[in-house]
């Protein structure tokens, strides 16, 4: 029930540990009148790019526009799906491959609303927000990612 | 009017700065781009949007605001 | 890139705690060709029915079709989508309201992948797995629940 | 033959067990069903679906298995 009115800061610093998530899902326990959460993890994929292996992402963003599109999307995404809660958290800096660089967590009574939420949630982001990622190899050259 | 421009990503590296303080005395968007492809010959080929007040703008735009940011195809997530 | 041939037990007897699930998510770490994962969690709702509040839901189930059932699902979903791994947890016996009843994880290279793949699994659970769920009221009398 | 039947859900409330052994004589689902609305009545009231070897088996089936289970609508998830 709580649509956040004002802006906040979605931005975590490094990777986003598997502890942070479970106690984020732990809060949910007294929410009760929510049936269904759906919850996306983006991971550093270690892709091979000719013959050289990313190490890691470093994430830099437009962070004040960055954190207006999070909550643009965050107050379209809770008057088009009937959402308990929602919240997004995205790294900046290093995330090494294996590391969380985005979790996206909603919950609502009904399953059938998550599903469509999350997936809009995060085509959202994928789209609208200002955040880079600079692929480093392990011989530290990089290169600039690009979302497919 | 002192505008200050913010270069993220890729465009970062052409620019080899974050942000700079430009003087500039003409109204459009394109008039400020025309001017940062002579500072800047390699910003030419790529390819970026422009910001203004945080949301993205046509290159006929006034430009209102004193900050204005170059913004290279997001990559979050 | 694990798909286990034979049925194993999808069942956890009580709740699924949240640091079960975290466990999970680290347990991912290491394989670095995975770039999105997908979680779907059911919570057990604290529904009113005239005028009672649902207190917990007791599972029970046909364990052995199920558990087949639960492996016809996971074999079919790795045949339809590319995923690089899926887990599936179910609740036994008793789970309070606020606590969480099923766990279904999937995860591949890419994020279209797994926004279809969770929603058929999750889908399909309903349907074609015999499990029950029996709705506790706080008075201690109970109906039988039904899926919508 | 010995069938032993299972209940589930609802179902062993109304039969107030969960699993029982008959002697059945007979062929198909459909003729055990009716022995069983002999001996509970009130399951005639109830949706449910047959299954054998863990699978949905429909009511003109030819009963070869002696596991049968009486399953109501599921409620998992």
């Amino acid at each position: 029930m709580t649509t956040e009115k004002k802006p906040k800061n979605v931005f975590k610093e490094g990777a986003i540990s598997s502890e942070f998530i479970a106690k984020s899902i732990a809060k949910h326990q007294s929410k009760t009148a929510i049936g269904a959460h759906n919850i996306f993890l983006g991971q550093v994929r270690a892709d091979k790019i000719d013959g050289k292996t990313v190490s890691g992402i470093e994430y830099t963003a437009y962070k004040e526009m960055a954190n207006a599109k999070f909550h643009e999307i965050r107050e379209a995404t809770f008057s088009r799906f009937d959402l308990t809660c929602m919240h997004i958290y995205h790294s900046l800096g290093m995330v090494k491959t294996g590391e969380i660089c985005l979790f996206v967590f909603v919950s609502s009574p009904r399953r059938k609303e998550v599903f469509k939420a999350l997936e809009y949630v995060v085509e959202e982001i994928k789209a609208k927000v200002p955040v880079y990622g600079k692929e480093v190899f392990e011989d530290s050259t990089h290169q600039w990612k690009v979302n497919s | 009017m002192q505008l200050q421009i913010k270069y993220f990503g890729l465009l970062a590296e052409i620019t080899n700065c974050d942000q700079e303080t430009l003087e500039f005395s003409k109204s459009q968007v394109s008039d400020l781009l025309k001017e940062l492809y002579i500072k800047y010959p390699l910003l030419k080929q790529k390819d970026f949007k422009v910001a203004q007040n945080h949301e993205i703008v046509s290159n006929n735009s006034n430009i209102t605001n004193p900050e204005i940011a170059l913004l290279p195809p997001f990559s979050g997530g």
